[in-house]
């Protein structure tokens, strides 16, 4: 086996050396009965790499690739470009097979990198501190939820319409373990978002307000007058951002009051990868620091007075406080924040205004576009590089239409919302800088043609 | 310090006591500062193509500051990220005996495989249709868990140890629940990982601790007394986290359920009985995967990980979405419209989407590589390799547990009989210099000044020899009482680092030196 | 030396004298035998299916002994060649201003093209219908190398700047010996590259020097004077190796081709003139591109490089085969089949199959990249970086054509002023104490412990600054006489090293300690 | 641009710096007529990593990829399974962004990898010392006969009919210019080599006889008795191996006798790569050793006595000698060469062999699988991985029209040996371990059908 160094005549004299006649006397303490004779039902021996990259480039190849097609899907996961040097990076062996940095003094890559890493959230959330990462935006939403519990010693969340529906779909999962109260709703297929309700349901038992910004249909909102009527309650303000390419563009929810913003990092440097590994982003007000979940890397000195970093604070985390964590995370997300971190650098400033002005340009030609189709309405006044669409037909078959005509033309309400009547109809699109003029031409024909 | 003409300083200031380069560079070992430090403004290693010009549909929401972020070339950038590499150890560099992490190699083949365009650049929410080689690929993997586990049904979308440990307790819960009848405690042996009764917490749990025995197993005759109609759960993990199998975990599990509570494994040592030993034939109910550790999965530095965890059938019932399941020819992801009829009791979702599949292109292609004879041959390599470190080392090294028997695959010591004030963290600061990354230090709780050395069964004998002759040099010194321990590492890329100041005064973001001074 | 219970030594012996630790290894610094001393007879790192049970057809001729390969496992494969790369120095670790080698970042763009399997899984003898795309991909960067040297055709096999250099010179002689008449004579520049002299020879030709003026330029006069039927070509390289344009090169070509003789041009440093001069308005009839320096493509330690050869009109007929051909919308390959028609004056083939394929794909990479603008900018930042160093440094090296105006891409430097007993190669060791690569080491010869710094045009601002520092720190060391300077590097993986030693008595593979004592 | 580093205002403070009005001031030496005002011709400005990317991608895919199909070429490029770690190691930056190692102090990586390269061909070869590598394997040939006539002083070299076409054309080339007398031959298509013919034309003026083995068809021949010849009439033999692979089954030329062993090394390490890349493996005798062409590392010791590694004998080099060096070679094959190493340790003995017996066996499979289509007929009686079979019609126009039908069926003899008329029905087939069951019968039928 090509994995194991070990040769017949080591294991032998390692057997000898540590007085054992044979495996089995290792294996004492397992019971008779549960020890295992026979091989694994089903599994084949050890394979060669051909083989195994064979029987699984075939599983590979029965999949629709994005890059190979027009292709619109987004809702919490969109394709951006990763340059290649990304990837390069955080292929090297002393990133990719390092831990945790448990010992600061041979891991300060890992722990600058981290430093870097938080630094740019922050910044990018208009926040003061951020995390070292979550395991992706959902389970961040549900963290900031804990934690402004913890804070307010207060158990209603209002979640606004417009947040991601598996992300509420975490919060309340949880909720029912937890007791938590969550106010909800679905969104509705209109230019405005539920602001107004948001703002009526704040009150001296809210704990915090749940907003996606943009939101899940695409839609864009002030968060000042949602910020002022929390803290006017006592209630803090969570902001959700799926997509942070749009913070290139529009005004970052920490500018806008927000007390906690958190989110998914995919965007930027982690490919879409079927759903996951993704990094959730985790960010809040300085004073709050002591109640945030998940790891922390912080400045400090060494022994000769130089600048280094190490994992810090963690009196708030399981393997100290255990029962009193602030949180169970312990693996977090370190490769993709890497990897954001890494393609952030690239972009600068510079390179993520100008890639958020190309999305929302090419998303408002293909706005423009597709709502010339007959039978397609454009939903949204606001959006950045993703809008809704409200079709003559239910969306969901006519995405699988196209699906099989070869073309990814977005996501559809029903496969979001299944049974919520109102939004069958509604298919949300995602215009990034890979989508060219001719994927935008073949959605919309494709669509004239479903819709006909 | 000295300047360049804009007045920045182009040497860090601190450098000068130790070191005698001009730079501060010692040849192959470079200094590199902060991005934010970098003359980087304006830069970028982006090219786009120009944008249309449209009608801004923003909403009067225009972003008016900088976010603040520095831009750099792409040579820049390559330079920046590789030296902070080269300052770190890695699996890659030499043995990493982590205890409890399973720093095993991460095979090569595992990268190429997650990397084919058709599962990196496929969206989660496509049509069933378009991916169905991913459908299958979960599907397959989890069928090769449940057949290497004896368990019944598997969910695969909790993202790591931990939360596949929330996943399997939310399970127990609601089939709790279920039944009716409200139990609020878990019980948790005291040398269990932390993330065990935090879980529990998080999942609403009271936390609960087991005594251990002199063997450091679990104390079955405490355990028994226990238990009762508050308690909902016992969370085991076997083997344990002193690397020595629980010999009584199927009575501990049929006394569990006896009393009307579940048995939650941690699974996180699987590697050792991997294609020996079925959890689920000891009985107990849910316990998760690290698909980090035993299945091969890089660590990244601290993540991404997968959690899988298998179920008894009394909790499949009870598990979460969404999942994929075989029909027929075909697969489907059972979500949230189609889940009223297969599965209506699942106690819901723990993510978006449906998983870690990055990680779960590395484990099968781990799992088919190694096949039925080359998993069990893993277990039993990396028990020998640990037993072979306990028996080289004890002697020179107290082993709380050695005279009971073999561990499993990690081996345990303390710093008892080290003198001159040195513990743990001198032996395993002089490690370092040697070449090694140290074991875990100061876990399992239940050992004073504990060392678990894990070396897994990707290393070699020579590997394991050269780490064993530093480990006893460097315990000798210790026994010694050798003060010119305390210093170490002396060779690294930093002395020891001030962990006190650091969560005293919490610097936790770059802050420009005018922002910082004005934040004094 | 401590011995294993094999008695194989575990610690290297040498190791004892310099470092303190039982190892011998330095933190993150690892020493690391040769795979022939780790135990790994019978080991392997590559699994295979089983073979079918045949009859042998190998006539007999069964290998009898074992070749002698150890084998190693991944995990052990992985760690050796990590741990090995770790000792070197390389651009992404920092300012790499080898003179005349032009190390510029190398884009990770280009490595992922050039690993498209449509580039590199496909066989170089595929039918022509099959591989339409890498004709077409050789055929256009063979027109951006044209266009971009205002040539009139290109040759794109030529597997380094040497081999193009031979290319170059053969089609001078094919040219010259179709005119008839021997001409038997090359001169080339004393400050020449090595290759230079060593091609003619090679190519069948007496060499003779041409003397250089105290500007650092060819002496025009003297090449004038010199020029007769005798003399078959001039080798010129421009800009030239001391890092300045030839500004009377119109003349030269002129002067040349008067006299019946053709003129080759070293295209090594093109980088500085790219998208700016076109060599083809310059009057040469040959000149090599490396594609490994100006276009970007990895060294790689020494290698693989690309070095295609363009051609004037006069001496397009005579390049050499196979090339490809654009007719009309389909791309041929014309190899001595169907040169006939064609190109029957070639000279020939220089190499099995096409050329260097995988640095094309990445050459062309490059050239888009950058486009016009980009080039034009590379050629630019790339004088005004060296000119930078040259006045920055000028006030502590000497700099010996400082004076006569502006470098190109290079700025020389020599020894002059060191004291004590210090020369060039101490400054250098020095540099690599400070971090950095040193710079060209007495080349070109016709400067005293000549200096030649390349920092080409992807060294940022600072990094320049920071290299500018640590050079006049050690200059200024060197100029004082500093002893210790003799004995840098002391931080690199290894004290400098005994290259008359290894020259006397040459150990160029490893031997078994009993087949080495058997040598004795 | 994303590889500029120099920002505008850099630039302005650079030309200030250096006394500089514009750039133009430090172009002054080119003469105003020879600069170029306008831009290059037809290039674009720069471009996006997504647009270069795009139009190259649109390149590749016009090309049939080797992997992809049923795939039977060889004639001096093999495709092998490359292990994935291979690509992953020469890929760090640290030996992929690095130079010639002219500073040993800080090039010790390279250095050691090419000192266990040299041993490991010099092994493989049978003999006593090997360099660090030649561009391929067809230069590395012409480079042999060079060195022979160095050694013995003699002019004529004997060329087997089993050398590769190419080899045999560089060699023409070259010897074009040099003086040098080629007595060559083409092969036939025979079970029987021209070992004959060899042995009747050594003579005293031979400086060497140049035998490839396996040879062009794919035959394996006893070099001893032509070593012996050679020997007698004081003329080297030198040996070409195209395919490194065969040396894990077959004796090795060094154990037969020769005194220069060259050849191509892409099989190990080294991917198809339309012919380039690939790497020069060079070896002979140890007497030789001053007179070999290219680089050598050698061991010495540091100021502190460890060992290390430098390149050595440079006084054989052009950058010493000049025009007085044993070739003009400066750049060679540096990172195929670590690939080559890099695989080969991977193989290791144990590995090396099964590659062998499996590429053998698989061979001998196919070859009697294809020996019984009607129209074919099995030309080699011996052969490792690579046969030829003689077909009932002129094998090129047939392996064009089996790439019509998406196989890529072998080499014909006429691509490689035009207007040659005996030979135009030659077809040579390599089977390597990729080569699957499926693949041959495809290649079986496709024959049927174009021979009927
Ligand atoms: C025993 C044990 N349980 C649980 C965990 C938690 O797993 P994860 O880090 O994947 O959340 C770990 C690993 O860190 C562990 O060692
Ligand atoms: C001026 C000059 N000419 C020729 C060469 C030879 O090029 P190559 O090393 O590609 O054969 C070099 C580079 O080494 C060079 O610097």
């Amino acid at each position: 086996m090509r994995y194991l160094p070990l040769a017949d005549s080591d294991r032998q004299e390692m057997l000898r050396a540590v007085g054992a006649s044979s495996i089995d006397d290792l294996f004492v303490d397992v019971p008779q009965a549960a020890r295992l004779s026979a091989k694994i039902e089903g599994l084949a021996d050890h394979a060669s790499e051909l083989s195994v990259e064979r029987q699984l480039t075939a599983l590979a190849r029965k999949n629709m690739v994005a890059g190979e097609v027009p292709f619109f899907l987004g809702a919490g996961a969109y394709r951006h470009h990763i340059p290649a040097s990304v990837d390069h990076l955080i292929q090297r062996g002393e990133f990719l097979t390092s831990y945790t940095p448990y010992q600061p003094e041979i891991a300060q890559g890992t722990l600058q990198a981290l430093f870097e890493f938080q630094t740019q959230v922050a910044r990018l959330y208009g926040c003061d501190v951020a995390n070292a990462s979550m395991y992706d935006g959902s389970t961040a939403c549900w963290e900031a939820i804990v934690m402004a519990r913890r804070i307010t010693r207060r158990g209603k969340a209002v979640l606004s319409g417009g947040l991601h529906p598996h992300y509420v779909s975490v919060a309340n999962t949880m909720a029912k373990f937890t007791g938590d109260v969550l106010d909800e709703t679905l969104p509705e297929l209109s230019p405005e978002t539920d602001v107004e309700r948001l703002l009526a349901a704040i009150d001296e038992e809210t704990s915090c307000v749940v907003v996606q910004y943009p939101d899940i249909l695409g839609r864009i909102t002030d968060l000042t007058p949602i910020a002022e009527k929390a803290h006017e309650k006592g209630a803090l303000l969570i902001a959700v951002v799926t997509e942070p390419v749009a913070l290139g563009a529009i005004r970052s929810p920490g500018e806008m009051g927000a007390d906690i913003v958190v989110g998914e990092g995919q965007s930027i440097g982690v490919g879409l990868n079927f759903g996951g590994p993704y990094v959730g982003l985790f960010a809040c007000k300085e004073k709050f620091v002591r109640q945030m979940p998940g790891r922390l890397c912080g400045e400090t000195v060494d022994g000769e007075g130089k600048r280094g970093f190490v994992l810090t604070l963690s009196t708030r985390e399981q393997h100290i406080r255990r029962e009193k964590a602030t949180s169970n995370i312990c693996t977090n997300s370190g490769l993709c924040a890497l990897a954001f971190s890494v393609h952030m650098t690239l972009l600068g400033e510079k390179g993520l205004r100008r890639l958020a002005t190309l999305n929302h340009a090419k998303a408002v030609e293909a706005a423009e576009r597709l709502a010339n189709v007959p039978g397609v309405e454009l939903v949204n006044e606001t959006f950045f590089n993703e809008f809704t669409l409200k079709l003559s037909k239910e969306a969901r078959p006519v995405v699988r239409a196209m699906a099989d005509k070869g073309i990814l033309g977005g996501v559809s309400l029903g496969r979001l919302y299944p049974g919520a009547d109102a939004l069958q109809n509604g298919l949300v699109v995602a215009v990034t800088e890979t989508t060219t003029h001719d994927d935008v031409e073949a959605l919309a024909d494709a669509l004239q043609e479903c819709l006909a | 310090m000295s300047m360049n003409r804009e007045g920045r300083a182009t040497r860090p200031e601190s450098a000068e006591a130790s070191v005698d380069t001009w730079t501060g560079n010692r040849a192959l070992m470079l200094e590199e500062p902060l991005i934010f430090e970098m003359d980087a403004r304006g830069g970028t290693g982006v090219d786009f193509a120009g944008a249309p010009k449209v009608k801004s549909r923003l909403g009067g929401l225009e972003r008016r500051r900088d976010v603040g972020l520095p831009g750099l070339s792409e040579p820049q950038t390559v330079r920046h990220y590789t030296r902070l590499s080269r300052q770190n150890y890695a699996i890659d560099l030499g043995l990493f005996p982590l205890g409890s992490c399973t720093m095993k190699h991460n095979p090569r083949l595992n990268e190429r495989i997650a990397r084919l365009p058709g599962f990196a650049d496929i969206h989660p929410l496509q049509p069933a249709d378009t991916v169905q080689g991913a459908y299958r690929l979960i599907h397959d993997l989890g069928e090769w868990l449940i057949k290497l586990t004896g368990m019944h049904s598997v969910a695969m979308s909790p993202k790591a140890g931990a939360h596949g440990e929330l996943c399997g307790l939310l399970a127990i819960r609601s089939a709790l629940e279920a039944r009716g009848g409200k139990r609020e405690v878990v019980l948790v042996p005291e040398s269990a990982h932390g993330t065990n009764p935090a879980t529990a917490a998080f999942a609403g749990y009271r936390v609960e601790n087991i005594p251990a025995t002199e063997r450091g197993r679990v104390d079955l005759a405490a355990l028994k007394a226990r238990l009762g109609p508050d308690v909902a759960a016992v969370m085991i993990t076997n083997p344990n986290t002193c690397g020595l199998f629980e010999p009584d975990m199927t009575e501990i599990s049929r006394a569990v359920h006896d009393s009307g509570a579940l048995v939650y494994c941690d699974g996180a040592n699987f590697n050792a009985i991997v294609g020996r030993v079925r959890p689920g034939d000891l009985g107990i109910d849910a316990m998760h995967i690290n698909l980090h550790k035993t299945f091969s999965t890089p660590h990244g530095g601290g993540g991404p990980g997968s959690g899988p965890v298998v179920f008894s059938e009394a909790l499949t019932p009870f598990a979460p979405l969404p999942f994929v399941e075989k029909q027929n020819d075909h697969y489907a992801l059972i979500e949230e419209e189609t889940a009223e009829d297969h599965h209506a009791r699942s106690f819901g979702r723990m993510t978006a989407f449906h998983g870690q599949m990055g990680m779960f292109t590395r484990a099968l292609s781990y799992i088919l590589s190694h096949g039925a004879d080359g998993l069990r041959q893993v277990a039993e390599d990396a028990v020998l390799n640990a037993n072979y470190m306990l028996r080289q080392l004890e002697d020179v090294l107290d082993a709380p547990y050695g005279k009971s028997g073999p561990c499993m695959h990690e081996a345990l010591f303390s710093d008892k009989g080290f003198e001159g004030g040195l513990s743990t963290l001198d032996l395993a600061k002089g490690l370092i210099d040697e070449g090694f990354h140290p074991m875990t230090m100061y876990f399992p709780l239940v050992v004073h000044g504990a060392m678990l050395v894990e070396p897994t069964e990707t290393e070699s004998k020579a590997a394991l020899d050269q780490f064993i002759g530093a480990m006893r040099s460097v315990a000798e010194r210790a026994k010694a009482g050798d003060p010119s321990l305390k210093a170490a590492p002396v060779h690294a890329p930093r002395r020891r680092l001030d962990e006190t100041l650091a969560a005293r005064k919490p610097v936790l973001v770059y802050k420009e030196p005018e922002q910082a001074q004005a934040a004094e």
